[in-house]
């Protein structure tokens, strides 16, 4: 007996419609809907042009990060020291630029280099020694942390030349330069997941890491992938903060691995593993900011945006577990 | 004989299933009663139900002594006397021995605090009254084989005081030796008039065990027989509902060159120098106990754990396979012994399934081609008849035969040369286990050199050209299908110094179990 | 799997060379190796206590001399306000600390005098200058008149205020510069070299010129802690060249920290450690209150940056004997004033002085700064005249 | 993987000598051990170095700097053993300070302002434990929510301001009875409490079968969600304590959360041997990871360790720690061929 045609479309259609209604997605959807008009309402100066491309300026750095992160969690991992590697790349971009006399364009490349090596150290402890990835990513966010003060010897370099300021100051094509790095990487990451054996292999992995092996997905190269990914995103975004900000410092990026993975998890990324999109991550993203942003247009001091984001992540879940419960079954 | 314990009109629905429909079931002091029926029968239903662990939506459950009963968790079922034993072992791998014995209900001193002397002592007295002599009470559990962790759920039973044991499948995973020691438990606590309610896949055992067989099929009761009135045949089917012809459909076929051979394979501590060789168009049994290295053998050979050193020879060429790709670019394919953690992703559906080994082909640049995706699964799904309600339906929520035809599926769709099939029809119906042989049989009809690890004996001399045993890691006989009989090859998996007589295979009902009978094990 | 080890280890090492190597180039920097937290920008040092004749005025009238040039930004076409109603960023390092609590508290009292402006308080509740930037560009996309800042990081702050000040929002800085262009006039609580003279001069008076001393500065990173540690040690070079400087510890923005830093460097160094700058109002009252539990303040004692209200206890049982400090509520009272001047036009490029309220008139230094005046110094004796 | 052919094992009756040994042996392997191993030749390493090290005064303030991370990490071992987390602790260890501070300055009794915490944070935590248990919302994501919630909320509410004036007798940390601080009691007193609790207490081996294997637990009669319940109210309950002796011991209350605290805390738990997955780890561990910590931190000053480079040692040495237990895990796993 194998399946009859007619209906099994008809069902595919119909879950396909279900499911984009009611996943982790569709709950951020409306959440979003229903915060971009109350936003509106109680600021006018929110739904602007100018604010919204500002605003995307300002999470780039989260959002380059977040990808990676995604693939990570959707495998039942986690990166903790995202952040200190982010720290850790801009302090060696000023440092190997103004200590050591690098070419600026060097030491750019260098930096990415060494904060794809970071990933890369994570990486190897990970999946050869099989380190849990919470141990090891929890004891090299202070290891990294720490190069990132001994190498600067806690001092910043500035002083960038003008061009250097083109990548987190300036426009391109009428968008924040940043913002274009964002939505190629986004793009990017979002083929590989959707699209690709690879995305397929990251979800096999999350779901089952031995079926995974046994079918002959490349497992250990997937995972040294995603970390070293992670790693080569943080010095990315550091690259661009250091543009943005003109100037490294070795306490950049802290805590900033928990503003990566709320964004990861509020976009329905499943933290035990196997579940979890692009969009989702980047609705997740947007979301937080427009929320952070949009609070503070609207006169709701700093202390309570937090409280209020705090609420939004557990009622977000909650909303989703809800359904998922309710009508999925 | 009062029934211990009585079931009537049960009936359980779950959302768009119906489970059990009006099932009837009871159960004598000191009696062995075993349920039997094709997957999604219901047999788990029935027993969850009675252990407490779902509900009836109707129907009467009742309990002597006790009158009228309903249990609404497990706790309740537990202190009414029912204890149950999972097919997947319910043990805490950090705990100890005498911890795991009494989860849940540990003795205690004053103030609550537990007893540890105490317990390690009644930890013993347990085990001891079971026979066991040879189990440290403090050991972790997890560093136990099956068979001791087996051991140690039933004395985790009685150790409450069960009057009804429940048993889900408890020999899928033991050894021959294992299973004969489960069985001198079995009829150490009948004598002992506990009740046991016993589930099993393997009829023979059931023959060798069992009292009186109830047959379920599709939530339905379909009856109850005395195991000295009844034969294989009849609850086959009872079972299946219509008559299973032929359970080793084995067809004769052209031997052609020798594809696969494996020369002196050495991998710590499974594979200690292995020399084996199969050939076009045969099936090769590879027979031995568990432990005796045969899955370790076909890991080796398909790359997940690869050789230390030793020649892998495809078509006469020397091949070095270092991960499951190679191998998997060499034709070879590996259908794994654990369904559920090796074989499938459970939670992704049927297609995603299908195509996981061979999407890295199904591609155009770098992206999954979609529309070849489905060609391919839609047309495994056909040949392999896999029952799915859809493509995309969660491959978890098959039953165990049309999720063992999505691995063989899986497989199949990459086209190998070479198929080792690791436990084939392990925990599978009779229906499909009957659909899974004939296509072995077509497989090799074609031409594919195929390696079948079983444990099952019937299946081994049914289904093989040749016979390969192993033992402690080599390669101990080799046999002809002609000349193998059950005996040869049992007395052959058993080394001399840990053959002690008595701890051999299960005796058979009949003697003769090759091809064409009813004979089932 | 062994090949693989082999690889991780080698990565390790390579990443680790750098911290092998610490150890080694710290030697060679003897003999202040363990001295650190200093910038690398050029020092001031202040005339030292013997020659303080020759001036009457507080310490910045030295540099007033010289005058400078006025060289912070301007707004581009800002609307005239003179007289009418402003609204106030208040956008302190971080929110959740006491200081910053007085200078709120002062900037809210000046508003309430001068009637005409409304003061926002919002910032970070860590001291991150990444937030800090997030928070400028919302308050300048909202609407804002004015913001008074004090930055986490002069420079990564600068590029928001030039943005600021390009879509004509008046940007004043007080208690922590950004680049003088980036803002309009900074509101200085005091010049670095004379916190710096300030501090030495105390501890010199309690511990001798002879004295060993041990710095707990914030955090490494710490713009105005280098600052000050930076003219601490160049004019404690030029008056008392015997001072012994033992190390620096950092203890970030976290009392416990301190506490325990404090008791590692009593332990370490025993009675060869008579003083503990204390360089932060979280640290101050951190190591204060380690020296006071461990009972030494007999021994080592520790100057300190901090609020009156804090180092209290510690000031009355000798632990800390002297707290330097100006008063962070008239720094916030200046603050509001000076915004005002410049809304209302009275404070222009080039001028010399501004009127503060109570405070009376403030001097302008170095082209584009107020200050606030000398650094107070609180002792037993005058400790009850304060409560903030 | 396939399970061995099943040898026989050592015979239960073996000589009492042979249990002995055995034990000392399994003894000599444990975390706990290398722990506190790792712990005297570190403290020896330094002392070597600087003798001043060895002077009682300073270990003690080792010892007492750690308590309030050790207790803390108490309850985040019993969390973790469940395979949850909680990275909420430094949150609502700064609310539950001030919660603290706030009831001695407003001349509340002493005893009502060291109560307050534990039964505040026993409240909050059994919040978090209803989220996690019967709404079935992940840990990590439930406690990053609450760490939001209580950091804005505290800072919304106090604006910062410190607490002063506090009456004398508030400071229980500060005293020391028989020479020895306050906070070294409290931690091996709890440590003990806690070790045999987990140990002799029903509900405690019933943690570790939660953790270990939930769906076998819920098999044999145990309420995984009554469990969560209990742990997330044991964390609050050390929490709590902790706050006690982190808030009476400065002159002053700093009411904000005390950064990166939560890292430390878990850190601990970990260095503690505690397996992340669930179902293992002790609470004599925690302690002792605290305590290497803090030995780490204040080795690293006696021996010159540059300021600049505190951090990336600490990093360095706290890998290591974990590296070690992951080998030595991974010996006894092969040691019975799995």
């Amino acid at each position: 007996m194998t399946t009859q045609e007619a209906p099994q479309e008809r069902s595919n259609l119909q879950l396909s419609i279900r499911n984009a209604f009611l996943g982790q997605e569709g709950v951020l959807v409306v959440i979003m809907v229903i915060a971009v008009i109350v936003l509106s309402f109680t600021s006018e100066n929110f739904l602007t042009v100018d604010n919204l491309l500002n605003q995307a300026r300002l999470m780039t750095e989260v959002g380059l990060i977040a990808l990676p992160m995604t693939y990570i969690i959707i495998t039942g991992g986690i990166d903790l020291s995202v952040g200190s590697i982010f720290g850790f790349s801009a302090v060696m971009l000023g440092w190997l630029w103004k200590e050591q006399s690098f070419p600026l364009e060097a030491a750019i490349l260098a930096s990415i280099v060494i904060g794809t090596l970071s990933g890369l150290l994570n990486a190897l402890f990970i999946v050869y020694v099989r380190v849990p990835p919470i141990i090891m990513t929890l004891a090299t966010l202070a290891l990294y942390r720490g190069m990132a003060y001994g190498i600067s010897q806690a001092r910043s370099a500035r002083g960038y030349p003008d061009w250097f300021f083109q990548f987190g100051q300036r426009d391109f094509l009428g968008i924040p330069t940043q913002i274009w790095f964002l939505i190629v990487a986004s793009i990017f990451a979002w083929i590989l997941l959707a699209r690709t054996p690879f995305g397929r292999g990251i979800y096999a992995i999350g779901n089952n890491e031995i079926g995974a092996r046994f079918s002959g997905i490349p497992v250990n190269r997937y995972l040294l992938f995603i970390y070293v990914f992670a790693g080569f995103m943080s010095a990315v975004a550091a690259f661009l903060f250091t543009s943005r900000v003109s100037t490294t410092r070795a306490d950049s990026g802290t805590g900033m691995e928990l503003d990566v993975i709320a964004a990861v998890v509020l976009g329905g990324t499943s933290i035990v593993g196997g579940s979890g999109t692009i969009h989702g991550t980047l609705l997740g993203l947007v979301l937080l900011q427009l929320l952070k942003n949009g609070l503070s247009l609207s006169g709701v001091k700093g202390d309570a945006t937090i409280v209020v984001i705090g609420v939004v992540l557990i009622l977000s879940i909650l909303i989703n577990n809800y359904i998922q419960k309710r009508f999925r079954q | 004989m009062q029934p211990i314990l009585e079931l009537n009109h049960i009936s359980k629905k779950f959302p768009g299933v119906q489970a059990l429909d009006d099932v009837h079931f009871d159960i004598l002091p000191g009696e062995v009663h075993a349920i039997v029926g094709e997957n999604g029968a219901g047999k788990s239903t029935l027993i969850k139900i009675i252990s407490g662990v779902y509900t009836a939506d109707e129907g009467m459950m009742h309990l002597e002594g006790q009158g009228e009963v309903q249990f609404n968790s497990p706790r309740e079922a537990q202190q009414a006397g029912i204890a149950t034993i999972y097919q997947e072992l319910s043990l805490y791998r950090d705990l100890s021995v005498a911890e795991n014995i009494f989860t849940g209900h540990l003795p205690r001193r004053r103030f609550g605090a537990v007893d540890w002397p105490m317990m390690r002592q009644q930890a013993r007295e347990i085990l001891h009254s079971l026979e066991i002599y040879d189990l440290d009470v403090n050991r972790k559990v997890g560093m136990l084989s099956v068979g001791n962790q087996q051991r140690v759920e039933i004395a985790k039973a009685l150790s409450r005081n069960a009057r009804i044991l429940i048993m889900d499948e408890p020999t899928a995973a033991l050894t021959e030796s294992d299973v004969e020691q489960l069985f001198k438990i079995v009829r150490l606590l009948q004598e002992r008039n506990v009740a046991i309610i016993y589930i099993s896949h393997r009829l023979q055992e059931i023959f060798t065990l069992a009292n009186r067989v109830t047959v379920l099929r599709d939530g339905q009761y379909i009856g109850t027989k005395q195991v000295a009135e009844t034969t294989e045949g009849e609850l086959i089917s009872m079972m299946v509902g219509r008559t299973v012809d032929n359970l080793f459909p084995k067809l004769e076929t052209e031997i052609g060159a020798p594809v696969l051979a494996v020369r002196n394979l050495w991998r710590k501590p499974f594979t200690l120098g292995v020399d084996l060789t199969v050939h076009a168009g045969e099936i090769v049994g590879l027979a031995g106990l568990i432990g005796s290295g045969r899955s370790e053998l076909a890991q080796v050979i398909f790359g997940i754990s690869p050789a230390k050193s030793g020649q892998v020879l495809i078509d006469g060429k020397r091949v070095k396979i270092n991960h499951p790709g190679d191998a998997m670019r060499l034709g070879i394919a590996y259908v794994p012994e654990e369904r559920g953690s090796q074989g499938l992703i459970r939670q992704m559906t049927v297609q995603e399934n299908l195509t996981l080994a061979v999407l890295r082909s199904l591609t155009q640049g770098p992206f999954v081609d979609r529309n070849a995706e489905k060609t391919l699964a839609q047309q495994m799904i056909e040949q392999l008849r896999i029952r799915a309600y859809s493509r995309e339906q969660i491959v978890n929520k098959l039953s165990g035969g049309n999720q063992q035809k999505v691995v063989v599926g899986k497989w199949l769709a990459s086209r190998p040369r070479i198929l080792i099939m690791d436990e084939p029809t392990r925990g599978i119906d009779v229906g499909a286990k009957a659909e899974i042989h004939r296509l072995m049989s077509e497989l090799a009809m074609q031409g594919m050199a195929v390696l079948m690890i079983s444990s099952e004996m019937p299946e081994i001399l049914g289904m093989s050209d040749r016979i390969v045993v192993m033992r402690e890691g080599k390669v101990a006989a080799e046999f002809s299908r002609a000349e193998a009989t059950q005996e040869k090859v049992a007395t052959a998996m058993m080394s001399e110094q840990n053959g002690s007589g008595d701890a051999t295979v299960i005796p058979s009902q009949d003697p003769t179990p090759v091809s064409g009978g009813m004979s089932q094990q | 799997m062994l090949k693989k080890s082999v690889v991780a280890l080698v990565l390790v090492a390579m990443l680790l060379t750098p911290v092998l190597a610490a150890p080694l180039k710290a030697a060679n920097d003897a003999p202040s190796r363990m001295l650190l937290g200093q910038d690398d920008l050029p020092t001031n040092p202040l005339a030292c206590p013997g020659e303080e004749e020759a001036m009457e005025e507080p310490a910045a009238t030295e540099e007033a001399e010289e005058v400078v040039e006025y060289n912070g930004g301007q707004p581009v076409d800002a609307p005239d306000l003179a007289g009418q109603d402003i609204r106030v960023l208040d956008l302190p390092k971080l929110i959740g600390i006491a200081y910053f609590a007085a200078t709120t508290k002062g900037l809210n009292e000046a508003a309430e005098e001068l009637g005409n402006m409304e003061i926002i308080t919002d910032a970070p509740t860590e001291a991150s200058v990444d937030d800090q930037i997030t928070f400028i560009e919302n308050y300048v996309t909202q609407g804002i008149d004015v913001i008074a800042f004090a930055s986490n990081d002069p420079v990564a702050i600068s590029p928001a205020l030039r943005n600021a000040l390009e879509q004509g929002v008046h940007v004043i800085g007080f208690d922590a510069d950004s680049e003088p262009d980036a803002r309009e006039w900074f509101v200085n609580q005091a010049t670095f070299n004379g916190m710096a003279k300030a501090m030495v001069d105390s501890m010199v008076e309690e511990v001798g010129a002879d004295g060993s001393v041990a710095i707990i500065t914030s955090s490494l990173t710490a713009p105005n802690q280098n600052r000050w540690i930076s003219e601490m040690l160049a004019y404690a070079d030029k008056c008392y060249p015997d001072l012994n400087w033992l190390e620096t510890v950092p203890s970030e923005e976290d009392q416990q920290l301190a506490f325990q830093r404090a008791q590692e460097l009593v332990n370490k160094y025993g009675e060869d450690l008579d003083g503990i700058f204390a360089m932060s109002s979280v640290a101050g009252p951190g190591a204060a209150d380690a020296l006071t539990q461990m009972g030494v303040c007999d021994q080592t004692i520790t100057v300190g940056i901090s609020t009156p209200n804090q180092m209290r206890p510690f000031i009355e049982n000798g632990c800390a004997p002297k707290v330097v400090l100006w008063n962070p509520i008239d720094l916030g009272y200046a603050t509001a004033y000076v915004i005002r001047a410049v809304i209302d036009g009275e404070l222009l490029p080039g001028a010399t002085e501004v009127e503060a309220g109570r405070l009376g008139t403030l001097p302008v230094i170095n082209g584009s700064e107020i200050l606030l005046g000398p650094p107070t110094v609180f002792t037993q004796e005058n400790i009850n005249d304060f409560d903030f | 993987m396939t399970a061995t052919t099943s040898k026989p094992l050592p015979q239960s009756e073996a000589t009492p000598l042979g249990q002995q040994l055995r034990g000392l042996l399994a003894f000599l392997g444990s975390q706990e051990f290398i722990l506190a191993l790792g712990i005297v030749l570190l403290s020896l390493a330094v002392y070597a170095d600087n003798p001043r090290f060895g002077a009682e005064r300073n270990l003690l303030s080792i010892l007492s700097n750690s308590a309030y991370i050790a207790v803390a990490a108490l309850g985040m071992t019993v969390v973790i053993i469940t395979g949850n987390i909680d990275i909420s602790v430094a949150a609502l260890l700064g609310v539950l300070g001030t919660i603290a501070g706030q009831l001695a300055v407003h001349d509340y009794p002493i005893w009502l302002a060291w109560l307050a915490p534990i039964v505040f944070g026993i409240l909050i935590e059994l919040f978090i434990g209803f989220l996690v248990a019967y709404l079935r919302i992940p840990a990590i994501v439930a406690t990053l929510g609450m760490m939001s919630v209580l950091k804005g909320g505290l800072i919304f509410v106090t604006g910062g301001a410190w607490i002063y004036d506090l009456p004398k007798g508030f400071f229980l940390a500060q005293r020391q009875p028989l020479g020895i601080p306050m906070p070294i009691y409290f931690m091996f007193a709890l440590t003990l409490l806690m070790a045999i609790w987990m140990r002799y207490s029903a509900t405690g081996r019933a943690i570790y079968a939660v953790g270990g294997n939930r769906e076998a637990a819920r098999l044999s009669g145990i309420s995984e969600k009554r469990i969560l319940m209990t742990v997330f109210g044991i964390n609050g309950l050390m929490v709590g304590i902790s706050t006690i002796l982190f808030a009476t011991q400065f002159t002053t209350i700093q009411s904000t959360v005390p950064p990166g605290v939560e890292l430390t805390i878990i850190t601990a738990a970990v260095i503690g041997g505690v397996s992340i997955l669930g179902g293992s780890g002790t609470v004599i561990g925690a302690m002792l990871g605290a305590i290497l910590i803090r030995t780490i931190q204040s080795g690293m000053i006696f021996v010159n360790v540059s300021a600049y480079w505190l951090q990336a040692v600490q990093g360095l040495l706290i890998l290591l720690t974990v590296l070690v237990d992951i080998f030595r895990r991974r010996r006894q796993m092969s040691a019975i061929g799995k």
